[in-house]
């Protein structure tokens, strides 16, 4: 299997294209609001006003163009990777921030937002994905789940084990693997010995598609059909977006240590972004007064989103013992009462 | 407690399987699944539900404990009220992840959004010979998970009522049954729905020459012990924990407090089991009125040995429980 | 993928056949013992004799034909249904009786012998196979690690873990997963979308091969090859042995539960037994003399393996807190004390 | 204990790494793989030993826990030393059943016949702002598995003589790392080969007003309070367990009998951790001695938690234990 594209390194764009020029206009809009948060966060990070930050420089495409192929009332069930795919369901900005910055304040979302936090044990969220996508089932609902891992969390026995639920329930999940060359230091070929993850799927009798990941249009395209199949019934998907991870594995690590530092320079011709951007321009519905403005607009709303975090109340020492269980235990009252004394 | 008053006498297998049969019946949210579930389970706790309430609300999964749970949380954190079945409790392994790492801390992660109202069912302990492993009791390990539950009822009657408050709870609930009274007791059960609330331990039998601390399977042990040392004029208290997360101590501080005395018993491997954190609550809240020093009777240094001919000598009985007692009355 | 197989249900044999008459009478006799002992066996778990047994009736050939493949100096890492697979690995009858009745002197193989214990936690034993294939490499030695698995058991996450690490450790490991319908009572269909369990070997990039697991030629030579490859270094191999369970799961299992009677009335004609005999008879090296010579060789074989394993010492209360430490821990040895004066 | 003199300052990093040169040096059955271990690992504590040992001995695993331990067993039972390392101890979760059904159960099962020489390092604990699940302290969980060492060193010269001890051990040692301690501390270690006994607990500082008793990363926090009370005349016995399993009891109750006071801190969640293993010996053998209740000083109910600024209220520190000291000499 070779990976599907419908827009070439330069721009050019396959004939037919799946997108219209508006989904593609708004594709880049999340692809570049993803791009802005993720360095700004970094240097929040750098700054220490966030906490150990992930960063997926380069994976802005794969994981926006999944995003956008849920409708409302879908759920999504992200790793630690995927701030990129929580903003594009709805997370806010400031919300998102307090996350990174390991804020109590952060980690309760709205109710209504049908987004899971990262997830850091690697795998678990599959099985998660699995349930929540059956659940929906028996309340008359016909939301999917759409959940990511990494190549290196494949080799996790969650993964095979969501697969094989997921087969065998037909639930209605979509699984995105990114593939981006690396779990930490060890690249692909250390993980498995066949890299198309894809292949995997016919194991357990389901789809598997294997996507150029640095395109969202073959994303948003190919999770959209998958996502049309399990809300038609048709069971789940695994697609794996092919995309190479540029940064640090997270604002802890130093890639120095184990690659070199040209070992991405193949990836700035791939960039999804830039990518895009000549895609739209080809289109002729792109120019740099657009640019200018779009990127005005988001600087303005991560400026925001800065302040409205940094205005959250101090976080309060007996919040530890908070929310353990429904009705606190005489233990955990005796905490509070302790800790609130401090 | 009992808004149904008629009773039927059931082995603690048949008052589980009523009191899945009554949360299924009332509330659709609750799904039952797990490994050869479908058919009734190897034990037959399940026996006839899935005919009862079709194949879409009791069915069997596939052969992956993690998967069973990881699935159940996932069904629950969008909105239903999972009941998985764990083989055997000594099968739980694989899914230690999960338990650890997601079913009691999604709450406290989330500050409330999201929960995990599920309940996971197995069978534990020995007594019966069953091959390696099906006899262990990891319910110590279970405990360290914050934000989990951990009920182990003592007869039918109270295995009926505490299952339902099980499902009806908010949070996730571990609920072990011990194999060894699956079906060597019969007693009345209520009929239709009643629940018995969690995190309250009880007096099983009142006494004042000490107390003898225990749950699940080993209740009997400790009230056969009761009566032969009742015999000789030596009243034992029994408490049965019932919920051993969170750990109702202030009703074992009481009897404690009374009797002067105390002995911990459990079938798991006494380092590190559950009456571990029995003791040293007891040596941290009651020192004071202790007489004695606080004993444990429990499994050996050992895992619980796969050889069936000796096995018996690994599972305390109450020999072994009223030398302790010999012991903390000597003192 | 059709399994592969040699011997026709009638007795019929392929041309070319990749066994010679000896090794086929060979073969026959090792699937006549597994017979006999899994039948008595059952006998005398009903006397209280055994503690609980699994039969693997109708499974002997998919068990028998791996084992022959392998030389001495090879191991062998079983599950519970496996005793078949052990005896002809040369675990003495009275040892396996002795294990089987749960007596502490069944549970210490002789210490020239690379059988692993029956494994009850189902699907651990597939990594230690992999560890136990790679140590060899270290030592200068070239064993194979042949290890069992159930349908059933495919769905662990260790099944998956395994095959990866296999597979990128090339580790000269074969696995043979003896699909046989069922896991306790849930058929192969409810456990897996796709059943066949041998299309998963390409997504780990190591050659997959299903075979009737009820012809002992096919069984033999599929893990023959599979076993000369890993020895060569060319790595692990996942065989898929299409077989039948045609007694209970265990001795304390019902399947009038949750099968008809005649589930496995189809299957009679594809007893691996008189199959081979059939063609054991075709190739004019067999005949009713032979036959009855050998039953009463086993027999006695068995009866010797009684009356040897009833003369084993009585288990002492002490042993239970025997080898869990090379050196025994004071709580050990006091209970130890206690025990032995009972 | 040492054939070799010279000393050099290491960190605890540097110590461990030290100790995995000379086992990778002196025993060619010694191999150490684990996630990311062939660049150094993340804490760089394999730095260099791929280089000078080879790929073949030193190497990277796929991403499975599961499989990192399960692997290792097989090599053990085949005549290997493997030296694992899980990540973080909060990430062993996955490997649990290779841990509780096997680690530790192979030689009781095969009656001697297979044993797992393995060991199994884990960063574990918390202090130093690591993301969710990283600051895990899980060790009460590894004390459950009969057969399995657990042995977590205080400080590099201890860390490096155990951890050879571990791995020349016939049996599965888990170690432990505490992660605040990795670069904290500078001290001498000494260069080459020795190894410290195991299943020894050690006076760190000793006293006779009340014993804490501890292990790990709490023992520094120990030792701070020791010396804050010091200045106020009380002398505290500082008791670093080091082995938890087999747990070295003697050694504990002797100070506890000398002192008659005891506190037991360790970071772990206060229920079910392995102080209350600790505070249930000492009600139980040498509960006259006592002249005031077993405190213990330890994690709240609650998961250690993922919220940056405030968790340092969860971990002890010396605050808190000279709370819990002023209590037991106020009784
Ligand atoms: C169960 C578990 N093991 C180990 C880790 C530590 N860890 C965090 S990320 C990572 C590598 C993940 O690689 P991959 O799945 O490819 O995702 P990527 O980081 O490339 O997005 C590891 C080993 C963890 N978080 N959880
Ligand atoms: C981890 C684990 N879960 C559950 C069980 C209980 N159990 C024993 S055998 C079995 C079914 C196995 O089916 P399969 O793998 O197809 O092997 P077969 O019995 O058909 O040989 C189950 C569920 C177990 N032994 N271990
Ligand atoms: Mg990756
Ligand atoms: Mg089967």
């Amino acid at each position: 299997m070779e990976p599907l594209r419908f827009i070439a390194e330069d721009g050019a764009r396959a004939d037919p294209f799946p997108l219209s020029p508006e989904e593609l206009t708004r594709g880049y809009r999340e692809v570049v609001r993803a791009r802005v948060f993720d360095e700004r966060a970094l240097t929040l990070q750098r700054q220490g006003k966030l906490s150990v930050y992930p960063p997926y420089k380069g994976q802005e495409a794969a994981q926006v163009g999944a995003a956008l192929a849920l409708d409302p009332g879908d759920w999504l069930v992200p790793s630690y990777r995927e701030t990129a795919a929580a903003l594009a369901c709805g997370l806010s900005m400031s919300q998102a921030i307090l996350y990174w910055r390991a804020d109590p304040a952060g980690w309760r979302y709205p109710d209504d937002l049908r987004v899971l936090p990262f997830y850091i044990p690697i795998a678990t969220q599959l099985l998660h994905a699995v349930g929540v996508a059956s659940a929906g089932r028996y309340q008359g609902e016909d939301w999917v789940a759409l959940t990511f891992i990494g190549d290196g969390g494949s080799s996790e026995g969650d993964f095979h084990e969501a697969l094989n639920f997921a087969a065998v329930f037909q639930a209605p999940m979509v699984m995105v693997v990114q593939n981006n060359g690396w779990a930490i230091s060890v690249p692909t070929e250390k993980q498995m010995r066949n890299p198309r993850i894809a292949d995997r799927a016919a194991g357990y009798g389901i789809p598997g598609v294997v996507v150029d990941g640095n395109d969202l249009a073959a994303v948003w395209h190919v999770t959209r059909e998958a996502v049309a199949r399990a809300r038609a019934g048709e069971g789940p998907t695994l697609i794996e977006a092919v995309t190479y991870r540029v940064g640090p594995h997270t604002s802890s690590d130093d890639p120095g240590r184990y690659r070199s530092a040209d070992a991405g320079a193949a990836w700035l011709a791939r960039d999804p972004v830039s990518r895009l951007r000549a895609a739209l321009e080809g289109l002729g519905v792109w120019d740099d007064a657009r640019e200018e403005a779009l990127r005005a607009e988001i600087a303005e709303e991560f400026a925001a989103a800065v302040r409205e975090a940094d205005a959250a109340p101090e976080p309060e020492p007996q919040q530890i013992v908070e929310q353990v269980f429904e009705t606190m235990t005489p233990d955990a009252r005796a905490a509070w009462e302790v800790l609130r004394r401090g | 407690m009992a808004d149904a008053p008629d009773t039927r006498p059931m082995t603690l297998v048949q008052a589980v399987n009523d009191a899945l049969d009554v949360a299924l019946s009332q509330d659709p949210r609750v799904l039952l699944f797990g490994e050869d579930v479908g058919m009734g389970g190897v034990f037959r706790v399940s026996d006839g539900l899935q005919g009862k309430h079709g194949e879409a609300r009791v069915f069997d999964t596939p052969l992956a404990e993690a998967g069973i749970v990881g699935y159940g949380i996932g069904l629950a954190l969008a909105g239903m009220r999972p009941v998985a079945e764990i083989q055997f409790a000594g099968f739980l392994y694989p899914a230690l992840d999960q338990v650890l790492s997601h079913l009691g801390r999604y709450r406290h992660r989330t500050r409330g959004r999201f929960t995990v109202p599920m309940v996971i069912r197995a069978p534990y302990g020995g007594g019966v010979h069953t091959p390696e492993q099906h006899a262990d009791s990891p319910e110590a390990v279970l405990t360290q998970a914050p934000g989990v539950k951990v009920v182990i009822p003592s007869d039918p009657m109270r295995a009926k009522g505490l299952l339902l408050a099980a499902i009806e709870d908010p949070d996730p609930v571990f609920f072990l049954e011990a194999i060894k009274l699956y079906r060597s007791v019969k007693a009345e059960v209520p009929s239709g729905h009643y629940t018995l609330e969690l995190g309250r331990a009880r007096v099983a039998r009142a006494g004042d020459a000490a107390t003898l601390v225990t749950y699940g399977g080993m209740v009997e042990v400790c009230l056969k012990a009761a009566e032969v040392a009742a015999r000789e004029g030596v009243e034992l208290e029994v408490i049965d924990l019932e919920t051993l997360a969170p750990f109702d101590a202030a009703t074992v501080m009481a009897s404690v407090e009374k009797t002067g005395r105390a002995v911990v018993v459990y079938e798991a491997r006494k380092i590190g089991g559950f009456g571990a954190e029995v003791a040293a609550r007891i040596a941290e809240e009651t020192v004071w009125s202790l007489q004695a020093p606080v004993l444990r009777v429990a499994g050996w240094d050992a895992p619980y040995p796969p050889f069936s001919a000796i096995e018996h000598h690994y599972r305390p009985d109450a020999r072994r429980v009223l030398e302790a007692v010999r012991k903390v009355l000597a003192a």
